[in-house]
């Protein structure tokens, strides 16, 4: 497993415990990243509102240095935000040469778009990697429930993302499982943050926020998982404020995905990154690390209708 | 050498005036094997006909060109003309110059040479055309109705009772379909299985009908008034002709299964009548959840029956027989829309989001509840209801862009039918349009809003479970507000679709599909019980979504074009069809595959060639079937199928002719 | 163009052709089956409307009837243009046999091309029994076009044949 | 209340219409206006016009009422309503290319948006990366929202998510040259698809 790696603008900011705990996971996996070379900024959704030949450029430029490097790999970043707009771009380029062509000419690099792109959440999902991942994990996460929160941008649009469910996932799910926590099932896994519209439009966004944590309580989350540095931002750094205006405040600790699988292989806290959330996960990782055993009463039957056979 | 009789008709002015007529005649006398060319004022009225009649004797012609308005219009008349004559009535051509020429130029010197040109044509290939015959079908007198629904059980009754049999195929253990699991029927709200259940007892009992339960069309051969039918039949584990239908085996069998028929809120036993009132009154063994057949233990069925009319070795069976004619009858079923819609909780959905015919049985009286409506997952009566329409209908991005038709009307009854028995709940339709017509329908609505049902315009994005209530997201269009409603059951009114089994009987019966799988009817307006196959009909959903009423007019419509194909002995086929010269066809089977009636067969000839006796595989057309297309002609390389009427020869006659 | 050139050779050709184009009529033959097109046609007479009366019709059952072979010889024997009318595919009154008609007169028209025939001589329309309107526009275009192009000066040998 | 004369939609309306659903690849005859679009936007409450209206308005010819609204520069590009459109319309895109539309027009109807993007940009521009401290507090300055999350300023520095350091690509001057190339076409000539 070699992937050429996009880290995104975050990676050593905001997003500093993500590219703490993925790389961790990925050393334990055998999951080699190559930094690209001289990446920039993928634009996000500013380069959108801006130009669509902006919001398609920022993306191919980084994509096409890595080709003229002769990074002949697959793309993976962690950031949903940066998935959405290489994958994007990517599309785009594959749609006609007439499109590839006008990138080319903006970015002045040729750019032949082989390299698919993935997010580090579709890596780990897939069969390749969930295998090692199962080797690697060594303790149960006690079956810490956990909500998988996927937002908008690693799901929509569909024909582009070509990933997953878009109202329900499953890939985020099915990692938490294999660490041995329990899934939650719940109805807001792609409802947005707000995105960056926590800083410009603060009013209207943290209604957003508050929802996502009232479905997660409302169908006992103990914790949320996130696949992107800006949903983990809005919702770890933005709980406490929410929770002022609260009679009953929430407190579900959010982490990264990649958190929860290092946990799982025996990583620390502190090598993962969960010192530096801003709300306190302390109860959270105490249940995932408490000695087993500990059978968790089964309180969460699907709802399927049975084929039950009953003796008279 | 033939004599070629040529007749110009002015049709009035209406030739005349734009057209030379006499120009025309005068060239008609130069042509090839012409021996008599004159015009007429109105050739089709009856002294025209006389005209030609009289011609036909006096100059002793042996085919005749009649240029006059479109054979569309008068062919007919012409070759009923020739019947009084001693001339084969398809040794007639038909010059079009009256739509296709005087109608549509005004300048009379192009007219004229075009009316010229085209005669030529029709004169040039009516020297080419050979006598042609009909040929007589016998007609086999019974009926198959495949599917035992309303559709299918009316269609059988008019049948049977214009004194035809009638074979009735279903695939579930009992008749009824899905009317008999509806409550009350809209507008009139009379119970369903009241006006139901006595339609199937008088199915169940006609003298001339055969009713076959746990039965399929397999296989369908042979074509109208002569169709060859297998029908394969699941084995019930029981014989029917020892069974009393006491019911004693139910009562006692100890494995519960959830109940199809009560749409899975229900339970039934492994041996089983689907509901209470089943035809014929007399249990099944469901083989895949019985112990006994499973597992070799259990058996207490078997123990107790009275007359000893369990059979656990029961096997399937095959049957071949001949019918006339076919009415396809077997309905619709709903969408899957927890595979569709995951914002609706998709397959994880709650249990308190239930479809339209969920909610029926829940409101039957002799349903799961008794009528009680209460919420699946705790029994509880729900004090607020959402019934959301157009669910996978009117959707072509998940569902299907058609109107289901009936859901308007279904969905109405519902909330009337909620509100009637919870008289202090709150119920909300989420709709679209709200589409009535018919009679009664509009006013049924208009009440059910006066019940107190709430109608919000516009469709429901989310709905998610949170604090034991249901989350309803939607947007009310016309108060411009997005609207939030929490409710404890939510109704979806799922798009009808077609029934699994369309396509594969479609294929087998020659209907062709539309691109929603619904059976094709032969034309939309004039022929709209008919198919592309003679013989076969259609009546009810499986030709597109619609309500009872308009099912069961379809359903006797269906059996009246029966009645009408059986009231003949023998039937006329086409004369202008296709035939294979055994001397060049090389039995290659082109003809074989491009056949869209499966007309053309492949078979071996024993025959004298070069004075030896050779056995070859050649092509051979079943005159009942070929519809004279002409498909296999082009498609045949050695050159030895060919079209009566529309030969090779006489169409590249027609092409010479003109250019020259 | 400066006024004092004379005219070139090139530009006296095109005079007179464009003269003899003028004068020019073209024969074009129509395949039309019976069901659609054919009633399309005749509805456009009962709407009296206006057409060139350059084409003339062949009615045929249905479209999948058409040979190749005879869409050759017409244009070997003097027709200027070759019009193959059908219902709309989906139609097809014989279920599939416009299907069929497209995929070989496609395939037919490819070659016809190939060997040098102007694609407008060749053409294949759908043309329902509703649309008279369309199919007097359908005439008055391939008219116009052919009118254009000039006489068909037989380009297709003889040899060429689609049925042995 | 509104009131729309629908007589007097100028023909230079029409064509901006054309313009923006041009760009956007859409088709406004799609839209049957079943809100679905609206009903599960998780920002409609802040918009003055729901996308169904936005369309509706659109269909209407009313071209200057869309253009001064606030909800493509409300909108959060969720891509939610296209996903559940059952018409397939492509709202997400229609929503960018009417606020380009407006942007071009001259109009931001909500002011705190185009800064925050105009500011993103601006960083990326220069240093072909996006430094979100230095962001943040340009965006307070521009906005005059002076102390909005402040406090959690101090809280990211401990966390070692903000430092003095700003990151940056070594190749400056090709970003100038990519924004410029980038910026210099307009919309209208863009390539197939979106």
């Amino acid at each position: 497993m070699r992937y050429a790696y996009f880290p995104g603008c975050s990676a050593a900011s905001t997003g500093i415990s993500f590219t703490l705990s993925a790389s961790y996971v990925a050393k334990r996996i055998g999951l080699e990243l190559v930094e690209m070379p001289d990446w920039c900024c993928c634009g996000t959704s500013a380069a959108l509102v801006t130009s669509r030949d902006l919001a398609h450029a920022l993306p191919a430029r980084s994509l096409a240095l890595a080709e003229q490097a002769g990074l002949d790999l697959d793309v993976v970043t962690p950031c949903a935000g940066c998935f959405s707009s290489l994958k994007r771009t990517v599309h785009y380029a594959r749609q006609s040469d007439k499109n590839r062509h006008r990138l080319e000419e903006i970015i002045e690099l040729p750019y032949a778009a082989t390299a698919d792109v993935m997010s580090l959440l579709e890596v780990m999902a897939r069969p390749e990697a969930m295998e090692p991942l199962a080797a690697a994990i060594t303790k149960s996460l006690n079956g810490l429930r956990v909500a998988s929160y996927y937002g908008c941008a690693l799901v929509r649009p569909q024909e582009v993302t070509c990933f997953d469910d878009p109202e329900d996932p499953q890939s985020m799910d099915s990692l938490m499982e294999l660490a041995g926590a329990e899934p939650v099932r719940w109805a807001f896994k792609t409802e947005c943050c707000g995105a960056s519209h926590q800083i410009s439009e603060p009013h209207g966004a943290r209604r957003l926020i508050a929802r996502v944590f009232e479905n997660a309580a409302a169908n006992g989350a103990e914790a949320i998982a996130v696949a992107c540095p800006l949903c983990m931002l809005n919702l770890d750094m933005r709980e406490a404020g929410i929770n002022e205006s609260r009679a009953v405040p929430f407190d579900i600790p959010v982490f990264y995905f990649t958190e929860l699988l290092g946990l799982a292989m025996g990583g620390s806290a502190r090598r993962l990154g969960i010192d530096r959330h801003f709300w306190p996960t302390g109860k959270a990782v105490r249940k995932a690390l408490a000695p087993p055993p500990e059978p968790s009463p089964d309180n969460h039957s699907t709802s399927e209708l049975p084929q039950e056979v009953t003796v008279a | 050498m033939s004599r070629i009789g040529v007749f110009i008709c002015h049709c009035g002015s209406n030739i005349g005036a734009t057209v030379d007529v006499p120009k025309v005649v005068e060239a008609a006398r130069t042509l090839p094997h012409v021996v008599y060319a004159d015009d007429n004022k109105y050739t089709c009225s009856d002294p025209g006909q006389q005209s030609i009649r009289d011609a036909i004797e006096e100059h002793d012609l042996d085919r005749i060109v009649i240029a006059s308005c479109s054979p569309r219009m008068h062919e007919l008349t012409f070759r009923k003309m020739l019947h009084q004559t001693r001339i084969n009535p398809y040794l007639l051509e038909i010059a079009n110059i009256r739509e296709q020429c005087s109608w549509v130029h005004k300048d009379i010197e192009a007219g004229t040479a075009k009316a010229i040109d085209l005669v030529r044509m029709a004169a040039a290939k009516i020297d080419r055309d050979t006598p042609l015959y009909t040929t007589t079908i016998p007609v086999n007198k019974r009926a198959l109705v495949i599917g035992g629904g309303i559709a299918g059980m009316q269609a059988a009754l008019d049948i049977a009772d214009a004194g035809y049999p009638v074979t009735l195929v279903e695939k579930e253990p009992s008749l009824g379909g899905k009317m008999v699991m509806l409550d009350k029927t809209f507008p009139t709200m009379d119970c369903s299985a009241c006006i139901c259940t006595p339609k199937m007892a008088e199915v169940g009992t006609h003298p001339r009908i055969e009713v076959r339960t746990c039965a399929e069309v397999e296989k369908v051969a042979g074509y109208v008034g002569n169709f060859e039918v297998t029908i394969r039949e699941a084995p019930k584990h029981v014989d029917y002709e020892l069974c009393t239908g006491c019911g004693l085996c139910e009562s006692k069998c100890p494995t519960k299964i959830t109940s199809e028929f009560d749409q899975g809120l229900g339970k039934r036993k492994a041996i089983y009548k689907p509901f209470a009132q089943a035809v014929p009154s007399k249990p099944t063994i469901d083989a895949a959840h019985c112990r006994k057949i499973n597992e070799g233990k259990c058996g207490v069925c078997e123990k107790l029956c009275p007359t000893g009319a369990i059979r656990f070795d029961d096997e399937e069976k095959r049957s071949t027989e001949t019918y006339g004619a076919i009415i396809v009858a077997i309905g619709y079923q709903l969408i899957d829309w927890a595979d569709l819609y995951g914002e609706y909780g998709g397959r994880v959905a709650s249990p308190n989001v239930i479809t339209g015919l969920q909610f029926e049985r829940l409101v039957n009286a002799s349903g799961p509840t008794e009528g009680h409506i209460q919420r699946p997952s705790d029994g509880t009566e729900p004090k607020s209801v959402v019934i959301v329409k157009c669910v996978g209908s009117r959707d072509p991005h998940k569902g299907k862009a058609y109107c289901s038709r009936a859901c308007c009307m279904y969905g109405a009854k519902h909330a009337h039918q909620y509100l009637d028995k919870v008289p202090d709940g709150r119920c909300y339709v989420f709709y679209m349009d709200v589409r009535t017509p018919g009679k009664g329908y509009d006013e049924f609505y208009m009440n059910t809003q006066r019940d107190g049902a709430v109608y919000l315009r516009g469709r429901v994005s989310k709905i998610y479970e949170q604090g034991g209530k249901l989350v309803c997201l939607g947007e009310d269009t016309l108060a411009g507000a997005t609207v939030q409603v929490e409710a404890d059951l939510v109704v979806l009114e799922t798009a009808m679709v077609p029934a699994d089994d369309a396509d594969r009987l479609g294929s087998m019966l020659g209907v062709t599909r539309d691109k929603d799988l619904w059976l094709s009817e032969a034309h939309p307006k004039l022929r709209p019980v008919e198919t592309n196959s003679g013989g076969v009909y259609l009546a009810g959903t499986c030709q597109g979504p619609k309500d009872i009423p308009d099912t069961v007019a379809q359903a006797s419509a269906a059996a009246m074009k029966v009645c009408i194909l059986f009231s003949k002995d023998e039937l006329e086929s086409n004369a202008m069809i296709a035939g294979s010269d055994v001397g060049l066809c090389n039995g290659c089977g082109a003809c074989v595959a491009i056949c869209p009636y499966q007309a053309v067969t492949l078979e071996e000839v024993t025959r004298r060639e070069n004075s030896v006796m050779v056995t070859r595989t050649v092509s051979n057309v079943n005159p009942g079937l070929c519809q004279g297309c002409g498909a296999c002609t082009v498609a045949c390389k050695p050159g030895a199928m060919d079209l009566k009427g529309f030969s090779d020869e006489q169409i590249m006659r027609e092409v010479e002719a003109l250019c020259l | 163009m400066p006024v004092n050139e004379a005219p070139t050779a090139s530009a006296a050709t095109a005079a007179t052709a464009a003269t003899a184009a003028t004068a020019f009529e073209p024969t074009i033959l129509a395949f039309c089956c019976h069901w659609c097109t054919y009633s399309g046609a005749d509805l456009a007479g009962l709407n009296r409307m206006s057409y060139p009366a350059n084409v003339r019709v062949l009615r045929v059952p249905c479209s999948g009837r058409v040979n190749p072979q005879f869409v050759l010889t017409a244009l070997n024997k003097g027709c200027d243009g070759v019009l193959v009318c059908g219902c709309h595919p989906g139609d097809c009154h014989y279920v599939s046999g416009n299907y069929f008609a497209r995929r070989r007169l496609m395939a037919f028209k490819r070659l016809l091309e190939f060997t040098g025939l102007e694609p407008e001589r060749f053409q294949v329309r759908w043309i329902s029994g509703s649309e008279a309107g369309k199919f007097r526009d359908t005439v008055i275009e391939v008219c116009d076009q052919i009118r254009a192009l000039g006489p068909y000066r037989s380009g297709v040998s003889d040899d060429v044949s689609l049925n042995g | 209340m509104s009131f729309y004369n629908l007589s007097s939609t100028s023909s230079g309306d029409l064509a901006a219409i054309a313009q923006i659903t041009r760009d956007a690849g859409v088709n406004l005859d799609d839209c049957y206006q079943c809100g679905k679009c609206s009903a599960g936007c998780p920002l409609s409450d802040e918009m003055d016009l729901y996308p169904r209206k936005v369309i509706r308005m659109l269909q209407l010819g009313q071209v200057s009422a869309v253009l001064k609204s606030r909800a493509p520069w409300v909108c959060a590009t969720c891509m939610t309503c296209t996903a559940r459109c059952p018409q397939q319309i492509d709202i997400d895109s229609l929503m960018l290319s009417v606020r380009h539309a407006a942007k071009r027009a001259g109009l931001r109807p909500v002011r705190e948006a185009d800064i925050f993007d105009d500011l993103f940009m601006a960083g990326v521009r220069r240093y072909g990366k996006s430094n979100e401290a230095l962001l943040a507090a340009r965006f307070n300055l521009s906005s005059g929202h002076l102390f909005q999350d402040v406090l959690n300023a101090p809280k990211m520095a401990k966390r070692g998510m903000i430092g003095p350091s700003l990151h940056k690509v070594k190749d400056r001057a090709a970003m100038r040259r990519l924004f410029g190339r980038a910026l210099r076409t307009t919309e209208g000539e863009k390539g197939d698809g979106i």
